[in-house]
């Protein structure tokens, strides 16, 4: 098999725009992009509040190649409005999950979001919700939907939920997913509960060490566009489906969650039941070093 | 006849009253307000140890809960007006008076306290200027300092944040004022002795450590493509041609840009072992890349960095470091350093007028100038020759006899046209003169004199204010890199292009340098995280700088 | 009305149903005979980890039954619950799983209903009422993402001004009949007739396809979202025949 | 937001054959641009939608720098902006031109 050319600068998925990282995951010059910002279909509700739009709504959609294969691909960019969901944002999302289904073609979402746009609130819960029941359906019919995470804005809000609907979910150190966000949970529980200010205790809570040691990602990837496309290609090797037995499998795998993690207070105390070396630097330690720790982490295969 | 002795006697008065409340040297916590009033009168002069970075905040809390009815009308005498219990304390009318450098958090809350008459204002001073007073007419009767541990005997170790306290202590004790410090814990035996415990009258054990502002810490994530490019003008443009080695940098980001350009972009221009080779300057992250690239050979430092500690004391080679193996710092020494035996300091400002004078005051903030002047300021007591001293010299005054030339310190401001919230950086007027007069000082608040400034460089070039012959062309060279601000707009463009002829004005494509190759990617770190990893784990930034 | 009066009316040939804290669940008798699962939370109360993972378990239980009867889902909830403990632990899986147990009932054959009848918003919205097959609800009922005051914060609006602009769209401010225009919920039942039938035309209903931005766009609550994600279907569907023959 | 609409005479045409580019998001400080071809060319007209207000003079100063500078004839240029400085601007305008230039693949 030949391996298909792709760009080979080093990029840093956390810093790249939507735009660049799907050049830089995809085959080099392969992608193709579906209502373009030439065709300006911006949001129709960000006017009334006098906010400035964006040509292509915060996501980009299209197709591309991935290692030889046609995938399907969105991209939200998480610097404008928080890469929120708003209508036209999710409808593209929606769309393109639809004709995955159709066409048994694989989707790689690379989420960058904190959740829905508020200026358009309604249109967006509904945009997320949308998108979850075509993902089930595309799934059923044999696709993967695979979710990438490590931008800036993280996968927060339901986004996070969309997330948890994918066939698999590849994230970085950088990457955070989470349903509410650390101000919110702050504004609601108070600062003793949870201080939003507090960056090692969000990603230790929220972000992707975590998440992928309690099985809440399947792979953990370096914050290097290359490292997303070598796990997406291998993401795309196995086809999961979503039938009772995997839901039941998940439901297993997240009661013993409970039983196991339950009653802890801190992630430190997670990773310390997971058998780990010095739990508390896990938040320090290189890719590599991180692996070779994570060895006993609670995995989350084939049960999504 | 004069009653000689009488400082001695009145010492001595104090030091009985202290002890009433401490078991030898130790003052416990709950008998330091009763201490405190004891020792401290009405009208003293006091230095509350509030330095750039470390600071006795217990001490502060402590003499802001006295009662103005006890102690009244002190006239405080500090470096750093840093917490607000600095405040507090002439809200509640126990101080009066106030001669400072440095207000940075505070500098909002202290202008409305300085209009409101809640404060009478002796100066803003410079470090050096202030801690030179401390010698001559502003000696404190009271030091309040602050160290991380002590013995019985007072012996005290202040770790890698010393910053002014030897200077504090030395014009305190030996001049008959009493000295009490707050230290994290006492213990058997200091790891080193930084103020000897003869100095050292009563020590109070926290049980914590003093707070430190991480002032020093610039995340790479937050540096713009532009402050990358004005890096990149920088340094081709005068680091190289100068052979700039001993140096300062100010804390903003387009130094930070710079630092972390150095590994990289000044590698490409061959300019390793040729410039940035000695530096007064606080450990900055940002220097990681540099320092282990093998680009510096020495760092003198003013304070620590929160963080910082573990990988200085691994390169005690770069850094001043103690038998214990921690840093040593000094703000006194450090300064003197920047100020003599530096060929340059760059840093960055909030206001630049068509003269060159730049300040950090607006209306509503007086942020004081901490060492800024200090360093961005040419010493005409320097004596020794360096290539860049005398090159600078000899642009600004080509036709003296060489050996009779004074050479001249190259002082850059450097900055975007444009600042926060689209706030132009050069102005008609400074702002400083509008608080002068409200205010009735004598002086506005200038950091950086016209005369002392030697270069400006922004994102549209450089501007070479020693090549100036007029007046005139100074505000065209200045004008002529302002880019779009309304200053900028009002050049006249044929007499830009005649200095840019003359290499008084330099754009980026006189340089070489393309605008579009200021890229992200060519920072030798883009993250905090990168700094933690490019130090081998030994950086440990504060929880509120990671995203890990 | 009470969640007793409502499963009264709903039910008149009797139910059994157990309640376990906020949450609900057991069987019922339809006016026409066949059975019908019930579950639901209740109470206003918010969704957490831990009743997420109940709620879900019950429906796989339902699902590997093997029957197909209907699945009725009761809401009356807050959000979710903004912990630290919940996000510690994955909340998001959770909250999707509930959601996928959910799609998977009514992709394997059962009617799904959600009954709206009180408030739900945000991330338990989602994951319980908006994950059904069919929603409705009853008068009075309050579905929201943020209420106005947290959104005025956020958007740095005063409140007024947002009230004035919620007069002219659905699209953004809380309401039931804001989420009745862009199509989340197909039709409030009338409180005033009996429910029971009511809930019957609803089961009558052949399962389909996620109709809702067809709805958003007939009410007009929701004019572009049925249109864009109909052109990227057709985009895409063209570019891969190009592909297939270029 | 401020609409502002500029038709300007330029000395140079862009290169390349890229039908369009378009750099940049809009985020706080930040902007983006859409270039598209459009005769005749000898003109760039440019379309900014702004969040800041009452800058007219220094897009205007901005864009007319542009033209000079960059080969820009042939262009229409689309702006939505964040409120960016007009250093950024300048920058984002020459990363476009750059970009529509790029050879295809």
């Amino acid at each position: 098999m030949t391996a298909a050319t792709c760009n080979d600068v080093s990029l840093s998925w956390y810093e790249a725009s939507a735009r660049q990282r799907i050049d830089a995951l995809v085959d080099a010059g392969s992608f193709c992009e579906f209502i373009g910002p030439e065709l300006r279909e911006i949001s129709p509700h960000l006017a009334i509040f006098d906010l400035p739009e964006q040509f292509d709504d915060g996501i980009v959609v299209g197709r591309g190649r991935l290692d030889g294969k046609a995938v399907l691909l969105a991209a939200q960019e998480g610097r404008f409005m928080g890469g929120a969901f708003g209508e036209v944002h999710g409808a593209k999302l929606t769309g393109l999950l639809r004709a995955a289904r159709a066409l048994s073609q694989d989707v790689l979402i690379l989420f960058d979001t904190g959740g829905v746009r508020l200026q358009e609130a309604n249109a967006g819960e509904l945009a997320i919700a949308e998108i979850m029941r075509a993902v089930i359906e595309a799934r059923r019919a044999g696709v993967n939907v695979v979710g990438l995470i490590g931008g800036r804005a993280g996968c927060y809000g339901g986004g996070s939920l969309i997330a948890g609907t994918c066939s698999k979910v590849i994230i970085s150190e950088q990457g955070r997913l989470s349903v509410s966000g650390p101000e919110v949970i702050e504004t609601n529980r108070g600062i003793e509960e949870f201080d939003s200010r507090d960056r090692a205790l969000v990603w230790r809570t929220m972000g992707g060490k975590h998440r992928f040691l309690i099985g809440g990602a399947d792979a953990f990837v370096d914050d290097e566009a290359l490292a997303f496309r070598q796990s997406a290609i291998v993401a795309l090797k196995i086809s999961p489906g979503c039938d009772v037995a995997v839901l039941a499998a998940e439901q297993a795998r997240l009661e013993r969650r409970l039983q196991r993690f339950g009653e802890v207070e801190d992630a430190v105390e997670i990773w310390q039941t997971l058998g780990i070396d010095q739990p508390t630097e896990i938040p320090a330690r290189p890719t590599g070093a991180f692996l070779r720790a994570a060895n006993n982490r609670e995995s989350a295969d084939d049960a999504r | 006849m004069s009653d000689w002795g009488m400082q001695k006697a009145a010492l001595g008065e104090r030091l009985a009253a202290g002890r009433q409340h401490a078991r030898g040297k130790v003052v416990p916590i709950p008998d330091l307000p009763a201490f405190l009033k004891g020792v401290i009168r009405s009208g003293d002069r006091v230095c509350l140890e509030g330095d750039n970075q470390k600071q006795a905040d217990m001490l502060a809390s402590a003499l802001a809960n006295l009662d103005p009815r006890d102690v009244h009308d002190l006239h405080m005498v500090q470096s750093g007006v840093v917490l607000p219990s600095h405040l507090d304390i002439f809200e509640k009318g126990i101080a009066r008076r106030l001669d400072f450098s440095y207000s940075g958090p505070q500098s909002a809350r202290i202008a409305r306290m300085l209009f409101g008459g809640k404060i009478e204002l002796g100066a803003v001073h410079t470090y050096l200027e202030l801690f030179a007073r401390y010698f001559i007419d502003l000696t404190p009767n009271v030091a309040l300092i602050a160290a991380v541990s002590a013995d019985k005997d007072g012996n005290l170790y202040t770790g890698p944040n010393t910053e002014d306290t030897p200077t504090v202590v030395e014009a305190t004790s030996y001049k008959n004022g009493l000295v009490v410090a707050q230290v994290t814990e006492i213990v058997d035996k200091v790891p080193r002795v930084d103020i000897p415990g003869d100095l050292v009258h009563f020590v109070v054990e926290a049980g914590r450590p003093f707070y430190v502002e991480p002032l020093f810490t610039r995340d790479p994530a937050a540096i713009t493509e532009t402050q990358i490019l004005t890096a990149m003008l920088a340094i081709k443009g005068i680091y190289a041609p100068y052979g700039v080695r001993r140096l300062n940098h100010g804390i903003g980001f387009n130094t930070a840009a710079i630092e972390l350009l150095l590994p990289t972009y000044g590698e490409k221009l061959g300019l390793k072992d040729k410039v940035c080779t000695h530096f007064a300057l606080n450990p900055h992250p940002t220097m990681i890349p540099a320092i282990e690239a093998g680009w510096v050979e020495q760092i003198h430092c003013f304070g620590s960095e929160v963080g910082m500690e573990d990988y200085v004391a691994a390169r005690s080679d770069v850094f001043f470091t103690g038998p214990d193996g921690s840093l040593r710092s000094n703000r006194a020494f450090c300064q003197t350093a920047g100020l003599y035996a530096c060929d340059m300091f760059i840093g960055s400002t909030l206001q630049i007028d068509l003269e060159g004078h730049s300040s950090t005051v607006t209306t509503s903030r007086i942020a004081g100038f901490g060492g800024a002047p200090n360093m961005g300021s040419d010493p005409r007591g320097r004596r020794h020759p360096s290539e860049p001293w005398l090159k600078a010299g000899a642009e600004a005054d080509p036709d003296t006899n060489a050996a009779l030339r004074r050479g001249r310190k190259l002082v850059v401001q450097i900055g975007e046209t444009f600042g926060d919230r689209n706030t132009p950086l050069f102005v008609e007027r400074l702002d400083a003169l509008d608080l002068a007069e409200e205010l009735k000082l004598d002086l506005a608040p200038v950091m950086v004199y016209s005369d002392d400034v030697t270069h400006i460089v922004t994102e549209e070039g450089i501007a070479n204010l020693l090549m100036c012959r007029s007046k005139d062309e100074r505000e065209q060279a200045i004008r002529g890199v302002a880019g779009y601000t309304d200053i900028g707009r009002a050049r006249d463009a044929k007499l830009i292009e005649q200095l840019r002829q003359r290499g008084v004005i330099q754009r980026p494509e006189d340089l070489g340098i393309d605008p579009l190759d200021a890229d992200r990617n060519l920072l030798a770190a883009r993250s905090i995280k990168d700094l933690m990893l490019a130090s081998g784990g030994l950086y440990r930034p504060p929880s509120r700088f990671r995203n890990w | 009305m009470t969640l007793d009066d409502i499963l009264a009316g709903l039910f008149p040939n009797g139910s059994s149903i157990e309640t376990s804290g906020a949450m609900i669940s057991g069987q019922a008798v339809l006016s026409g005979g066949g059975p019908i699962h019930v579950l639901g939370i209740t109470q206003g109360q918010p969704l957490g980890v831990d009743e997420a993972i109940v709620l879900a378990g019950r429906l796989i239980e339902i699902v590997k039954s093997g029957n197909r009867a209907p699945i009725l889902i009761l809401v009356d909830s807050a959000s979710q619950r903004m912990s630290k403990r919940d996000e510690l632990l994955g909340l998001s899986e959770y909250l999707s799983h509930l959601a996928k147990t959910l799609l998977l009932a009514e992709a394997e054959g059962h009617h799904t209903i959600g009954l709206l009848y009180g408030g739900s918003a945000a991330g338990a919205f989602i994951a319980t009422a908006l994950a059904t097959g069919t929603l409705v609800a009853l008068p009075g009922a309050h579905p929201a993402v943020m209420d106005l005051p947290s959104m005025a914060r956020v958007t740095k609006l005063p409140i007024d001004v947002l009230k004035a602009k919620a007069e002219a769209t659905p699209v953004f401010a809380p309401g039931l009949d804001n989420m009745v225009r862009t199509g989340g919920i197909d039709v409030v039942w009338d409180a005033g007739a009996p429910l029971a039938p009511q809930l019957a035309a609803v089961l009558q209903r052949p399962q389909g396809q996620d109709d809702r931005s067809r709805l958003g766009a007939a009410r007009g609550g929701r004019r572009k979202a049925l249109e864009i994600a109909d052109r990227v279907v057709a985009l895409a569907t063209a570019s891969h025949q190009d592909a297939r023959h270029g | 937001m401020e609409k502002l609409s500029f038709r300007l005479t330029a000395p140079r045409s862009a290169g390349g054959t890229r039908a369009q580019a378009i750099v940049g998001v809009v985020a706080s400080g930040n902007l983006e641009v859409l270039l598209e071809r459009s005769p005749p060319a000898d003109t760039c007209t440019i379309d900014i939608a702004t969040a800041a207000h009452g800058f007219g003079a220094v897009w205007d100063a901005v864009v007319r720098d542009f033209v000079t500078r960059r080969p820009a004839g042939g262009l229409r240029i689309s702006i939505n902006d964040g409120g960016a400085r007009p250093d950024t601007v300048a920058l984002r305008l020459a990363q476009g031109v750059r970009k529509i230039e790029e050879p295809e693949r």
